[in-house]
């Protein structure tokens, strides 16, 4: 393959899991390689040995057995059936043991292995953005998600429209929004950068741009970020609300201040 | 019995006019095809139970169901698969024309019967403001009960149809297949109606 | 006795025996004896009974050659109901749960 | 696109902007051009069809001899050509929307956001519903009566009513582009978003009912296809005497009775949301729509195997017959086909492994996924140890057979990576996953469907398909497969979702730029396709094979004249071993002649099915477009057809003896008059469908 190719392909895959900068996604790419060097021996015999056995066996060649009656071994059976199980063992406690850890719903530890109490941030999915409400800090943002490095999140998510799903690949994982529901996605950035994270069921004509940026900052920095937000911000007020709520792209990332109380339960309640 | 009462109804080798071949595939389809639309009910029902919770404020199942109409909606379906099994034993036992016909005419009315009350019921709840539209679980109701009623009045116009068959054709092979049919169907409903006698009426109702 | 007298008595069998399952079924509900989840239990412990005596009695499955083939493709089919909707059930249960 | 309804009373809720032309009229644009240009073409082919059979007086014989017959390899061939025609279409939207992913790089693209999505929601639904159903169907229409000495499917009748479903529902798909517009909803339709508050417009309400017809079609068929095997297998003929075929449609047939009811459940509540205001998959009022999405994987994974069983029997005959032995693993292979067929009803969650449900019921529903590994691996084993000591022919059904084992492979270990959950959580929804049922759909079952046309079309048609433009269509096929499929793993991986219309990350440029390049090299495999077909029917006369046999076959299906008689067999073949044909060509008379010749019943030609067709077909429409009387009148005459139907008793056609015995006779003596071919010169022009035995060709 040519190499500006092959370097085109590696700087796609900077945008995903395997460049992870948070727990989720490095457990997940750990995963990936482990899985991946178990298929890579199951993937293995069939690769070789249909080309081997077909070119070896082909009619031209005068030099092998022909048995035209020959169906059936005992040894061969086994072979064909009980490795190909006992990798499924194997692979089944993998995931068993990988699901469970890696559930969406499962709080995560912060950055040096000790329990703290999570930054709940409420994700509520528009036509065609996304609102993070914060609800300590009674501000709100569109299309953009300001989280401080090394302290676990905890998203809230539903959705005041269709049903939606939300990935942030170099984070982790992906869960489903849904109207007048609450789902929920832990997640932690170790790293400080920007990351991309969007909706990734399709939901009509804005779909594709959908997308929104998650700031992973110090915690100074994210100090700063919540300061700036209050200060330029407008009220999130029913006129606000009412405009959010049409069936258009944001064009750009837009703040909110004095969120109402309990915005979230009321688009669940709404919703019903 | 008879050694050789293959099928149920009417025993086929005692006819020259149809093998048993015949009878069985033609038979054996209709099984498949009862088993396909036993997975919608299944599924039809397994979706109300699952809207059983989603009252949204409107009425629940003890504000609209009753007991004693579901009670005698039981009865009349029961009844007219016994009266059925007698129109398949005068068929079997080549009874006159006339005492098929009597047979089914009968089991048409029990089902014309079941219709009316079954109606009656819907219209009480539309009455009460219990239409499909107002919950998740009135929708899940009427997405399975007038299902049930609408295979009912398909049973009925079968029972028509082939009643008038049996009168101009007489009862030849095709007719006869389709006599067989129309009683596997017919009972078939009945355990449908157990189903929702049961899942709908009495675990709604049971306190 | 006769061919038609025996089938005559399965009919009348079966409709006795489904008239009383029915009745007993209906009983429970209207003069109730025990809590909700007991009654609910012996409900559809009756209707699959009564189901049971239909297939019996009415629709003549057995395991007799003949209707072996039947018989089978009943049971294979009670098998995907029952997947299909335990499997409905328990999913949609445990999202329920988690998405208050 | 609301412009006011004409003649509401008459044409429901059609208004002039439901015309594509209309549309490109007021606001001309290159995506309303290009659907325009559709709509054009959909309309200039259905007048110069109807211009040339008029031209060549074609009506008739088309009426008689085809649209009404119920003769199963008829309805077979039929099946297929309705196949072909639907691909055209999806294959074709298939490189636009491979084009406008390559050209919408930070730019608009060529196309509408909102015509993205109705071509990759035709493009499923078609190739699911409209090419791959009626192409295996048609196959197993075909073969499987002549591979158990049939003569009929058990309802041929049926079979027809199930043929022209298929086809309404075709037909829908076709004037959607014409009036109106299709659903964006993708081929799983989800609500909320396909209900009534998002999708006002009448693109669900076409998806539905052409899905409702199609599904009602299989449904059927599967019916029919369960009630042949299981009932009318020739004498001699016991379940573990079938060739591998029959047992796949056999499974296929059982999942296609029991899984398509799911699917008419889930569109059918969607329809009640959508025209009676229910609240089954609402947002609001206590609807549940994760009940939609449990419903329609409860089908949705079932299909998938519907589709891979009767390719996994093609592989299984094609893989025997040209490596010259006998099956390795018979039983086994019987095994792991019920095995996968039972255990297809218990995976389906992995479809939504992310809408919330706790993680141990993930992780159950990703073990049982995984075990389908188990059955599947043996199989692709099985196919190999058949070619361990046999003698390998390279012929274009083999060469599928090969890539595909080896490119399927990668597929299912893609689909093994998708089973467990936290990594579905990163490839759920994005072009990873779109990659993986790519890996399966394409060298999976598309190349079995292509295996099975190569070595099955001088059964059908009396002559072999030329061999170079096959191999040329292989190497594009393996080629652009790769090319095409390959970079969307890797942009998957990155990140990127499904169903974008536009792309605002430069890095994923060159992949999406290969796998437009793979695209056309898929489209010139579909041109060399074409190439060869035409080629093939030129060189009819030198290919011809009516002796029968091409391929020193296996199965009863080789034991007939190609194209076989109407009644396939004079009299029933009777078997007393496990390769009749095969043992009987070596070891004594492969068909010896009966003894004596009887009438024949065939069933009469029967325009109610077309009609049923036609009539489901404008209760469809009517339907869509509200227009009540017109639903009402076809959902009439579909019942009175039904009625009609049974009211008819001259069902049946009788062949006189003589007749059989004279044209069973003249197959038999071409049979003695050819000369006998050895494997050697199986593709030359020497080979007019009577294979040399093993001996002869030692000798
Ligand atoms: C059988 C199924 C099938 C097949 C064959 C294909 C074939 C192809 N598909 Fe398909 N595709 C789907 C099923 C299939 N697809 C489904 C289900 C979806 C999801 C839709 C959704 O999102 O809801 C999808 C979505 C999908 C997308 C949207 C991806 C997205 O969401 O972003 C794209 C984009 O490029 C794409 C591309 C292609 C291409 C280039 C081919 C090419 O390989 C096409 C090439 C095919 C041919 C050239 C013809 C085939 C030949 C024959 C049939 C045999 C010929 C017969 C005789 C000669 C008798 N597909
Ligand atoms: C013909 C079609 C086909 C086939 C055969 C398969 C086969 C499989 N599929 Fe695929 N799948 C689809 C078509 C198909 N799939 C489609 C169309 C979708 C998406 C629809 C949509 O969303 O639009 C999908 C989606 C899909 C998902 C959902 C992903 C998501 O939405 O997030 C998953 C997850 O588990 C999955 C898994 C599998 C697995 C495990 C198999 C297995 O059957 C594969 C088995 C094969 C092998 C494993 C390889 C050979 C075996 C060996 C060499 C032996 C040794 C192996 C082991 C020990 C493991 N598939
Ligand atoms: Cu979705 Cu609860
Ligand atoms: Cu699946």
């Amino acid at each position: 393959m040519p190499l500006p190719l092959l370097l085109g392909g590696c700087a796609a895959l900077s945008h995903g899991f395997l460049n992870a900068a948070g727990p989720v996604a490095d457990n997940q790419r750990h995963l990936f390689a482990l899985v991946a060097v178990v298929l890579a021996f199951i993937a293995a015999p069939v690769l070789l040995l249909v080309p081997l056995i077909g070119w070896h066996y082909r009619r031209a060649n005068r030099h092998h057995a022909y048995r035209p009656k020959w169906t059936f071994s005992w040894g061969l059976e086994g072979l064909i059936w009980v490795p190909p199980l006992l990798l499924v063992v194997l692979l089944s406690v993998l995931l068993w043991r990988a699901t469970v850890r890696d559930d969406p719903y499962r709080p995560l530890a912060d950055g040096r292995g000790a329990v703290a109490r999570p930054l709940v941030v409420q994700a509520i999915a528009l036509d065609w953005k996304w609102l993070f409400v914060y609800p300590d800090a009674r501000i709100a943002a569109v299309d953009q998600l300001a989280i401080p490095v090394g302290r676990p999140v905890r998203l809230d998510l539903t959705s005041a429209t269709v049903m939606q799903s939300m990935l942030i690949p170099r984070l982790g994982g992906q869960i489903y929004a849904m109207p007048a529901m609450r789902t929920q996605l832990n997640l932690r950035a170790d790293h400080a950068g920007i990351y991309r994270g969007a909706n990734v069921q399709y939901n009509g004509n804005g779909f594709a741009r959908q997308s929104f940026e998650v700031l992973a900052l110090s915690p100074a920095e994210y100090a700063a970020w919540l300061a700036r937000v209050r200060r330029g911000a407008q009220p999130l007020d029913a006129g606000a609300w009412a405009k959010l709520a049409r069936r258009q792209v944001a064009p750009a990332p837009s703040f909110y201040v004095a969120t109402p109380p309990g915005l979230f339960h009321r688009v669940m309640q709404d919703a019903r | 019995m008879t050694a050789r009462a293959l099928y149920p109804g009417p025993d086929l080798t005692r006819h020259a006019d149809m093998a048993e071949k015949d009878a069985e595939q033609g038979l054996f389809g209709f099984w498949l095809f009862l088993m396909s639309d036993a997975v919608i009910f299944a599924l039809l029902f397994a979706t109300y139970g699952v809207m059983l919770s989603g009252t949204a404020g409107g009425p629940t199942p003890r504000d609209v169901f009753e007991l004693q109409p579901a009670f005698i909606e039981t009865g009349l379906l029961l009844a007219s698969s016994f009266t059925w099994g007698m129109a398949s034993l005068a068929l079997k036992y080549r009874d006159s024309r006339a005492r098929l016909l009597a047979w089914m005419a009968v089991t048409l009315f029990l089902g014309l019967g079941f219709l009316a009350m079954e109606l009656h019921d819907f219209a009480t709840m539309f009455a009460k403001g219990a239409i499909p539209a107002r919950s998740g679980f009135l929708s899940g109701f009427f997405a399975l009960v007038p299902l049930h009623g609408l295979h009912v009045a398909t049973g009925c116009l079968w029972i028509v149809v082939m009643a008038a068959q049996v009168m101009t054709i007489g009862v030849d092979a095709r007719v006869k297949v389709n006599l067989l049919r129309l009683g596997l169907f017919w009972h078939f409903l009945d355990i449908i109606w157990i189903a929702i006698f049961s899942v709908v009426y009495l675990q709604g109702l049971a306190a | 006795m006769s061919a038609r007298a025996t089938e005559t008595r399965r009919y009348v069998t079966g409709l006795l025996l489904a008239l009383t399952l029915t009745g007993a079924a209906f009983a429970v509900v209207h003069w109730p004896i025990a809590d909700r989840g007991t009654t609910l239990a012996a409900i559809f412990a009756l209707a699959l009974v009564q189901a049971l005596v239909h297939f019996r009695c009415f629709l003549h499955i057995g395991p007799r050659r003949s209707s072996r083939d039947d018989l089978i493709l009943l049971l294979f089919s009670s098998l995907i109901i029952v997947l299909m909707v335990a499997g409905t059930l328990v999913v949609l249960s445990n999202l329920a749960t988690r998405m208050h | 696109m609301n412009g006011a309804p004409v003649l509401p009373a008459l044409l429901g809720r059609f208004a002039w902007e439901d015309l594509p032309f209309v549309r490109f009229w007021q606001q001309p644009s290159l995506s309303e051009g290009i659907a325009a240009a559709a709509a054009a073409l959909v309309i200039v082919g259905a007048v110069a069809l109807v211009l040339v059979l008029t031209r060549y007086r074609l009506w008739g014989t088309l009426w008689r001899d085809w649209l009404t017959s119920l003769d199963h390899k008829k309805i077979g061939i039929m099946y297929i050509v309705i196949a072909f025609v639907m691909m055209a279409r999806a294959v074709i939207e298939a490189v636009l929307m491979r084009v406008q992913q390559a050209s919408a790089i930070d730019a608009p693209g060529v196309l509408s956001p909102d015509h993205f999505a109705q071509l990759f929601s035709t493009h499923g639904s078609i190739m699911i519903f409209f090419m791959a159903m009626p192409f295996i169907t048609g196959l197993i229409n075909y073969i499987m009566p002549l591979q158990i000495g049939a003569r009929d499917m058990a309802f041929p009748w049926m079979n027809s009513v199930a043929l022209w479903l298929t086809g309404g529902g075709a037909v829908l798909m076709m004037i959607s582009l014409v009036v109106g517009k299709f659903s964006t909803g993708g081929w799983t339709g989800y609500p909320p978003y396909t209900g009534l508050a998002f999708s006002p417009d009448v693109g669900p309400d076409y998806w539905i009912w052409a899905v409702t017809l199609g599904s009602i079609g299989s449904t059927l068929g599967g019916i029919n296809i369960a009630c042949t095997i299981y009932k009318l297998r020739c004498p001699g003929m016991s379940l573990m005497r079938m060739q591998l075929f029959c047992w796949t449609s056999l499974c296929t047939a059982i999942l296609m009775i029991f899984a398509m009811p799911p699917l008419t459940v889930a569109t059918a509540l969607l329809a009640l949301d959508r025209y009676l205001g229910f609240h089954m998959f609402t947002g609001d009022l206590g609807g549940n729509m994760m009940n939609y999405a449990n419903l329609f994987w409860l089908f949705g994974h079932p299909e998938v195997y519907i589709l891979i069983l009767p390719a996994f029997g093609i592989y299984s005959e094609v893989v025997s017959t040209f490596s010259g032995k006998r099956l390795y693993g018979y039983t086994s292979l019987v095994i792991a086909t019920m095995a996968i067929a039972v255990l297809s009803f218990t995976v389906w969650v992995h479809h939504f492994f992310t809408m919330g449900q706790s993680a141990k019921l993930n992780a159950i529903f990703g073990i049982a996924t995984m075990t389908i590994g188990v059955p599947t691996g043996v199989k692709i084993y099985d196919w190999i140890w058949t070619m361990f000591r046999g003698e390998v022919r390279f012929t274009v059904p083999m060469l599928y057979a090969l890539a595909f084992m080896m490119t399927f492979t990668l597929g299912g270990l893609s689909g093994i990576i998708l089973a467990i959950p936290p990594l579905d959580y990163l490839f759920h929804n994005t072009l990873f996953l779109v990659a993986h049922f790519h890996n399966m759909l394409i060298p999976g079952l598309l190349y079995g469907l292509l295996a099975g046309y190569h070595y099955w079309f001088p059964k059908a048609f009396g002559f072999r398909l030329n061999e170079t433009w096959g191999r040329i269509a292989f190497v594009c096929w393996v080629v652009g497969f790769y090319l095409a499929f390959m970079p969307l793993y890797i942009l998957g991986a990155s990140g990127m979702a499904r169903r974008t219309a536009q792309i605002f990350e430069p890095d994923f440029r060159p992949w999406l730029y290969v796998a437009l390049a793979g695209a056309f090299v898929v489209l010139a495999a579909l041109a060399a396709l074409i190439v060869q077909l035409w080629v093939s029917i030129r060189d009819r006369r030198e290919t011809a094979v009516w002796a029968g046999d091409p391929w020193d076959g296996r199965g009863l299906e080789w034991a007939t004249s190609s194209p076989p008689p109407e009644y396939n067999f004079a009299m029933p073949p009777r078997v007393d071993g496990p390769y009749p044909f095969y043992d009987g060509k070596h070891d004594g008379p492969a068909i010896a002649p009966p003894d004596h010749y009887e009438p024949i019943d065939v069933p009469r030609p029967s325009a109610l099915g077309p009609l049923i067709g036609i009539a489901a077909l404008i209760t469809a429409f009517g339907l869509v477009w509200h227009a009540w009387w017109m639903a009402i009148a076809g959902l009439v005459a579909v019942i009175g057809a039904v009625i009609a139907r049974s009211v008819v008793r001259n069902v049946e056609r009788t062949l006189s003896a003589d007749a059989v015995e004279a044209i069973d006779r003249h197959w038999r003596d071409t049979v003695k008059a050819t000369p006998a071919v050895t494997r050697a010169l199986e593709t030359s022009v020497a080979n007019r469908g009577v294979s040399a035995t093993a001996a002869e060709a030692a000798a």
